[in-house]
């Protein structure tokens, strides 16, 4: 059943390649449909495509994690899919085609897998990139993903070597030191690419501030929450959080170092994408004290960021100078950077209470102090974008002419995901849940191993 | 009832005794500078004239600030015990005193601002500036004192000096105040807020007639006020003569050492105060922390 | 001149106003060296009360040394008009009583009480500080008699005055810095 | 009894009807505000001590709750009767004045909620809670300012933030050690701490959010750029009100977690931690006091006043003993009241000739006279001289100095008080007095709607110069509520240790003495009443009165001694370029490189991680 979530998109794609112009009209539905599929699908099944047992067949798992990681994944696309003006002609079917590739990312039990799909993900992502004839970002783009994705493919190889197996569950089982030397450290390089660790992460500003409102809007938020949820899949499940340590390091430079870098922006979207790079970092330094809580809390920060990046990107892109003629857009673009800050009222605060909640239980006074000083930072420059969006400084009256109204679903779509901030900053049971089970599926090893290769 | 009539012979004191003493003082610039002088009672003369004649006012405020000058420096002086003549017992805390000399001060100001001479309002700017400087050395040499007898009391501060006068017991804090007193009355080396060849006598350039002769009544009670709190804090006991003698002798004094100096630029006065009288009561205060106290 | 009767106030107050001059001088000319001797040891002027004043509002004596052009003439009158009454104008010095060594000059004025009125001139050129205290004597007789009453004159005739002015001085219709 | 916790949605909710009602009307919004406010300045009157609410919990083991002390309502009740006294101001000021009114009423009544949950906070979550709400109000009304409030807005979030982010690291600390949040509990804990370090590290870092808000040095930049730009009537609620919040979260961190007993006597029983903070009050005294006379900017000016009695109250505050902190918690009352006063009178004359700049004005005392006389009560207030309440405080926080002997912080506090007297003067002789500016003889008074306010303040303060007993009621019953010796009154009379003093006795005297200046003004001749421009001016004619004013570097030869005084605004603005410019070699080295410079940092990263693996 769940193999339809990777074939139904990519069959959709195909079929309606001689009629591209229509197919933006699809996608809701077909991402409407996935989601009601996932919904359908019970949790805890393992999907062995020809019928081939697990250390030998592909297989798909679909356990706690990957369960409430694709519902996360799908919604995101579904409401990308609400708003058919950000999503130029020609990148309907890329749509599609990152839909599949990503389902199948994140269902996926087999390394050798995950890398197709990566790489299927990646080709997706430069396509996107490409858009608004921004070739030399998309450039940056497929230099270092195809280096990552080499990489990559080098530690599946070792790991080969190392176990005799490529599915992760048995990974997972037969690991040992000889092979911990080397595996962690090639897959590492291969998902710093993506998930955006410093210094890796140069080609993210020129990308998602290319001024198309989907490329940032799905990679800083459906791409990015797959590649963390691959990231902590690998590292903690299946190398049983080894190698976190030097993550941990390279997270909190990369939180430094991409806030300050984002101080003297002058451009909206790249402040905003140097945003997500930090973030990112916080993720992977507070999921690299690898407890349960901390991945809760790692992961719930993850959603209330990406949640807030959706409506932050999109308008970003689609606004002008000011919110002069667009003040329901305005309102939801200072929830969604309240929420980023971490204001009180907002989810961003109950997230960063559990960091640092966490963070101290664990005995780490690096982590909040970094983190405090980060969100310093980061006050500065959202809130000056704010102020200026809110009060521009000279607006010619025919720039006012110019700027046009967003259409009705936009800021629908807009105002609830800001609404939904807001009710997570109340009720923040629902994001909680989904982040704790997807912590207890990463964590829970030995279930994951007896979940794949059956009761062992 | 005794309260009034205690009021009211200070304040007569104050009127009689600083009039006469102004006099007295010109008279003894004139025997300085080789002349024969005026008569003693010539400021009486000088008041009253100045309150005959038919003045010219710039407006409420103008007539406001002068009656808040004299109104202030009148409560206050009512406050300060006058040796064993003390109108309000126990209540003449020598904050009270120096924080209400400050309504007096900001009564004259304003009157004299609003009266809209430039003029006025450097002056004005000059002696707030000059306050500055002396206030804070005065204010901790006195401070030292009331912490060594613990008591903020003026007429208790004088009747705490039953051994020896407080004077002898810390003269770096003496000569501290004394230095800051003469800051205070406006004698001469720091007779910069009024300097008449420059500034056209300062905050007065607009007074005229009535308005400068109750000015004149308010400068009166203030030198009354002032060295009135110097006599008590530093001078030992002294009932109502003494007082009135040792006040004579201050007052004296400090025309002496005025009428042979010349006028000090304004930054100078502040740099000064805040060089020599400040560090002197800093040491004061230090001796006094330490229990060196004669 | 209406010498109208005095009421007991204004006698004592005229007592005291003879008692304590403070005087305004107004030192266009050479007159103005007579003062430094007058007011200091030799012959000091204090001990009759009186003193130098550095503004009209608080001074009672107008004291005017020397010649006076037209340009201070109306600075003059501008002075004494701004003096608080009862104001009194000594003219010291032959320049202000018939013009002086400047008598045919084109720019200076002849008699000054053309324009504001004089109580008392001192004559010669120049008058030494003898004949300037026994002036302020004689000035002080003057006000305690209730005598000296040029201010009086000068609000009854005002007009009489102001036509002087005028006629001397030009009408000053524009008012701006290069006209006044 | 209303619950805070409903009065709180109350404002929250408000806020969005204030913004709807004020979309359509923006005075029946403005009154809305008012009454809104006004209502719960009724509400928190009648509060009794010790009423909690439970709200929510959001870590375990911590309920948070509501919780009326006596020290939360003194501090509530001072902000609310500011907060709507402003309000009632702002009804007739909205007409001409912000850019964006709705928005600027909505943010008042959701910084008006914050406020109310911070000062009945019991826990310290809570209190961090609604402490950010009200600084996310105000924030964002700032912006609706001059020219340069968008700039001062990010510098008051900002500074805001690393106090109560230092504040929030202090927090959890506290519960990670002992699991708990709320304060008695916490001081308890503390009590029996034995790490000094410990106590040290959570009563500064607790402090520095107060140190932030209420402008203490090192952090006191803000506040110049932040009242000066702010809009005129908003910045009497910031200097008024939240400045006062900080003076709470200070007066919590050394009173409510007893520093005294937790620490050793350093100097005379003050510890030195207490010492610490109050030197920053001293250093904030004395930037306050001498930045505030060198200011053109009357706004500006004023801000730096906030800065210097901030540092009185932590003064106050610090000394920790019956007399001083009670002098602490007055000052607080004065200063908020006084602020107010100052600043609204600003905004009057603001919202008539357009402009803060001192010696742009002159005269306006011929047409705004009401207007001045609040100027010029506030201004005795904040110079504490007496018949006005500011002068008890001033008197208390001397005493509690004397007594302990502190000579150099009484020094520094005597210059911070006579100081005044030089700041407070300046717009005083630059706006009110002198000349009338030509472009202003057609400048009129305000209207009474904006005047009664201020009327009220003016009286309330003179009304407790003489009669300090509701104030000094209010600061026994929270002084015995901390265990601290309640300061001792009767009736009118204040008694220290060294000495007391009658404020009914000293007004009647002043009152007296007026009199008898009034007699003899009446009984000698009359004066002839001249216009303004009939000026001595040493004979010379004049045509131009406008340029016979002095305002312009009014202090002139005062501030030339300090001219090349060292700055902190300068440094933390160095600080922040060093920062940016880091962030520019940062995106140049590795986020603006070409591909080839990525190859060459993988392979950099490569190599450190085999070196660090092996």
């Amino acid at each position: 059943m769940s193999a339809l979530l990777i074939a139904v998109p990519l069959l959709i794609a195909f079929l309606f390649v001689p009629l591209k112009n229509k197919i933006k009209y699809i996608l809701p539905f077909v991402a409407l449909f996935s989601l009601i599929l996932i919904l359908k699908l019970p949790i805890e099944q393992v999907n062995f495509l020809g019928g081939w047992k697990a250390p030998f067949g592909i297989t798909l798992v679909l356990d706690n994690s990957s369960y409430y990681s694709l519902i996360v994944v799908n919604i995101i696309f579904f409401l990308l899919s609400l708003i058919p003006q950000i999503i130029e002609k020609d990148l309907s079917l890329i749509f599609l085609i990152l839909m599949a590739s990503i389902n199948g990312l994140i269902l996926t039990g087999d390394l050798f897998n995950s890398f197709v799909f990566l790489e299927i993900t990646s080709v997706a992502a430069y396509i996107l990139s490409s858009s608004k004839r921004n070739y030399y970002g998309a450039f940056k783009y497929l230099i270092l993903g195809s280096i990552a994705g080499a990489f990559y493919l080098l530690g599946t190889l070792y790991s080969y070597i190392g176990t005799g197996s490529l599915n992760l569950a048995d990974i997972s089982k037969n690991i040992n030191s000889e092979f911990l030397a080397v595996v962690p450290i090639l897959i590492f390089i291969g998902l710093a690419v993506e998930t955006k660790i410093f210094p890796l992460a140069g080609w993210v500003p020129d990308v998602y501030a290319s001024g198309s409102a989907l490329t940032p809007a799905i990679l800083a938020t459906g791409v990015t929450f797959s590649m963390m949820y691959l990231f902590g899949r690998i590292f903690i499940t299946v190398f049983h959080g080894e190698f976190l340590n030097v993550v941990y390091i390279f997270g909190l430079i990369t939180v430094v170092v991409a806030e300050l870098s984002a101080l003297k922006q002058d451009n909206l979207l790249r402040a905003l994408s140097f945003s997500s790079i930090a973030q990112a970092g916080l993720f992977l330094s507070v999921i690299s004290m690898n407890s349960y809580e901390s991945l809760t809390a790692g992961y719930f920060h993850l959603l209330n960021d990406i949640t807030a990046k959706f409506v932050l990107f999109i308008i970003a892109a689609s606004i002008g100078k000011s919110f002069i003629k667009n003040k329901t857009t305005g309102i939801a673009f200072s929830i969604a950077s309240f929420s980023l800050i971490g204001f009180p009222l907002f989810a961003g605060f109950r997230s960063k209470l559990l960091i640092l909640k966490t963070a101290f239980l664990n005995q780490n006074y690096i982590l909040p102090i970094i983190l405090l000083f980060a969100t310093i930072i980061e006050i500065a420059y959202v809130l000056r974008w704010n102020i200026k969006l809110w009060y521009p400084d000279n607006i010619l009256p025919q720039e006012k002419e110019k700027t046009q109204k967003l259409s009705w679903n936009v800021n629908l779509i807009l105002l609830i995901v800001a609404l939904v901030i807001i009710v997570i900053g109340f009720y923040p049971d629902i994001y909680l849940k989904i982040a704790q089970n997807i912590a207890s599926g990463l964590t829970n090893y030995r279930a994951y191993v007896t979940n794949v290769l059956g009761g062992m | 009832m005794m309260t009034i009539i205690r009021v009211a012979a200070v304040l007569l004191t104050g009127f009689f005794v600083g009039l006469t003493l102004e006099g007295v003082s010109r008279k003894i610039i004139a025997r300085i500078q080789r002349r024969y002088g005026p008569p003693w009672y010539q400021n009486f003369i000088d008041v009253f004239k100045a309150l005959s004649k038919n003045g010219i006012t710039h407006g409420w405020i103008f007539d406001f600030g002068i009656l808040m000058a004299l109104g202030g420096v009148i409560a206050t002086l009512a406050f300060v015990p006058l040796g064993d003549l003390v109108a309000f017992p126990g209540l003449d805390n020598l904050f009270i005193i120096v924080y209400l000399f400050a309504v007096g001060a900001l009564g004259m100001a304003m009157g004299m601002v609003g009266s809209g001479n430039p003029n006025s309002s450097i002056g004005v700017a000059r002696a707030l500036t000059q306050m500055l400087g002396y206030e804070i050395p005065y204010m901790i040499s006195v401070s030292a004192v009331m912490y060594y007898y613990k008591t903020a009391s003026v007429s208790e501060l004088m009747l705490s000096q039953q051994d020896s006068w407080t004077l002898l017991k810390m003269p770096l804090g003496g000569i501290v105040a004394f230095i800051s007193l003469l800051g205070m009355l406006g004698k001469k080396p720091f007779d910069t807020p009024i300097a008449p060849a420059e500034i056209a006598s300062g905050p007065m350039v607009e007074l005229s007639a009535k308005y400068m002769g109750l000015l004149m009544l308010m400068h009166t009670f203030s030198i009354f006020v002032e060295i009135g709190l110097f006599v008590d804090i530093f001078l030992g006991i002294s009932n109502y003569w003494t007082f009135l003698i040792k006040f004579t002798v201050i007052w004296i004094l400090a025309t002496l050492i005025s009428s042979v100096l010349p006028r000090f630029r304004i930054e100078q006065v502040v740099k000064f105060y805040w060089k020599v009288p400040l560090g002197l009561a800093f040491l004061q205060a230090l001796f006094v922390l330490l229990g060196w106290v004669f | 001149m209406a010498n109208h009767e005095r009421n007991i106030w204004e006698k004592i107050a005229d007592q005291l106003r003879s008692k304590s001059l403070w005087m305004l001088h107004y030192c266009t000319g050479c007159g103005a060296i007579e003062l430094p001797p007058s007011m200091t040891s030799r012959f000091d002027m204090e001990r009759f009360g009186m003193g130098p004043m550095a503004t009209p509002r608080q001074a009672d004596i107008l004291f005017i040394t020397g010649y006076l052009s037209a340009k201070t003439l109306r600075r003059v009158i501008y002075t004494y008009e701004q003096m608080p009454e009862p104001k009194y104008v000594i003219g010291f010095g032959s320049c202000t009583l018939n013009g002086g060594i400047y008598y045919d000059s084109y720019a200076t004025i002849n008699r000054l009480d053309y324009y504001i009125p004089v109580d008392l001139y001192i004559a010669g050129c120049m008058p030494r500080p003898e004949a300037l205290l026994e002036a302020f004597n004689e000035l002080m007789k003057m006000i305690r008699k209730g005598e000296a009453n040029g201010w009086k004159q000068y609000k009854e005739n005002y007009d009489w005055y102001k036509n002087n002015q005028i006629r001397s001085l030009g009408e000053v219709l524009v008012h701006d810095e290069f006209h006044e | 009894m209303i619950p805070i916790s409903y009065l709180v949605l109350v404002f929250l909710f408000g806020s969005v009807v204030s913004y709807l009602i004020t979309k359509a009307n923006r005075i029946v919004g403005a009154i809305f505000n008012f009454l809104l406010t006004f209502y719960a300045l009724f509400v928190l009157w009648n509060l009794e001590i010790g009423h909690t609410e439970k709200l929510f919990s959001i870590l375990e083991g911590v309920e948070n709750t509501f919780k009326v002390s006596s020290l939360g309502k003194y501090f509530s009740i001072i902000s609310l009767i500011v907060i709507s006294l402003v309000s009632f101001f702002i009804i007739e000021w909205i007409r001409k004045k912000p850019s964006r009114p709705a928005a600027f009423n909505a943010f008042v009544l959701i910084m008006s909620a914050g406020i109310i949950g911070v000062f009945f906070s019991n826990d310290l979550l809570t209190l961090y809670i609604f402490w950010e709400i009200a600084v996310l109000g105000s924030f964002l009304i700032v912006p609706m300012g001059k020219e340069d409030s968008k700039k001062a807005a990010v510098i008051y979030v900002v500074t805001s933030a690393i106090g109560s982010y230092m504040y929030l690291f202090a927090t959890f600390s506290i519960y990670n050690k002992y699991g708990i949040l709320e304060f008695d509990q916490v001081s308890r804990f503390l009590l029996n701490e034995p790490s000094n370090l410990f106590k040290w590290f959570i009563i500064l870092f607790i402090a520095s959010a107060g140190i932030a808000k209420s402008g203490i040095f090192p952090l006191h930049t803000w506040l110049r750029i932040t009242h000066g730009n702010a809009p005129d009537a908003f910045s009497a609620i910031l200097s008024g009100q939240l400045v006062k919040m900080g003076s709470y979260v200070l007066a919590i961190s050394l009173s409510v977690f007893p520093s005294t007993k937790l620490l050793a006597s350093f100097y005379s029983g003050v510890p030195l931690l207490n010492y610490i903070l109050i030197w920053l009050g001293n250093i904030s005294i004395i930037i306050g006091t001498f930045m505030a006379i060198r200011q053109n900017d009357m706004k500006q000016l004023i801000a730096y006043s906030s800065v210097a009695n901030g540092g009185y109250i932590l003064v106050g505050l610090g000394v920790m003993n019956s007399i001083g902190y009670a002098g602490g918690l007055f000052h607080v009352f004065n200063h908020a009241i006084a602020a107010a006063m100052i600043f609204l009178s600003f905004a009057a004359v603001v919202y008539r000739t357009g402009t803060t700049k001192i010696d742009e004005m002159g005269g306006l005392i011929w047409k705004m006279p009401w207007t001045f006389v609040t100027y010029l009560v506030g201004i005795i207030s904040l110079a504490g001289i007496p018949p006005t309440s500011g002068f008890i405080s001033k008197w208390m926080i001397f005493n509690a100095l004397l007594t302990k002997g502190m000579f150099v912080t009484l020094t520094i506090t005597f210059i911070g008080s006579v100081g005044s007297f030089l700041y407070v003067f300046r717009p005083l002789a630059g706006v009110f007095l002198g000349q009338l500016k030509k472009k202003h003889y057609e400048v009129k008074e305000v209207s009474p709607v904006m005047l009664i306010p201020m009327l009220v303040l003016t009286l309330l303060t003179l009304f407790i110069g003489v009669y300090p007993k509701p104030v000094l009621d209010f600061i026994v019953s929270i002084e015995n509520s901390l265990g601290i010796k309640p300061i001792e009154y009767s009736g009118t009379i204040i008694k220290t240790s060294l000495g007391q003093w009658d404020t009914l006795t000293v007004f009647t005297m002043f009152a007296v003495g007026f009199i008898i200046a009034l007699v003899l003004y009446i009984i000698f001749p009359r004066g002839k009443k001249v216009e303004l421009t009939d000026q001595y001016t040493g004979g010379e004619y004049l045509f131009n009165y406008d340029l016979y004013h002095y305002a312009t570097g009014f202090y002139r030869f005062l501030e030339r001694l300090y001219d090349k005084h060292p700055s902190f605004e300068k440094l933390y603005g160095m600080l922040v370029s060093f920062f940016k410019s880091m962030g520019e070699i940062i995106n140049e080295l590795f986020y603006k490189v070409s591909p080839s410079g990525y190859v060459f940092w993988i392979s950099i990263v490569i190599l450190i991680l085999f070196w660090v693996r092996w």
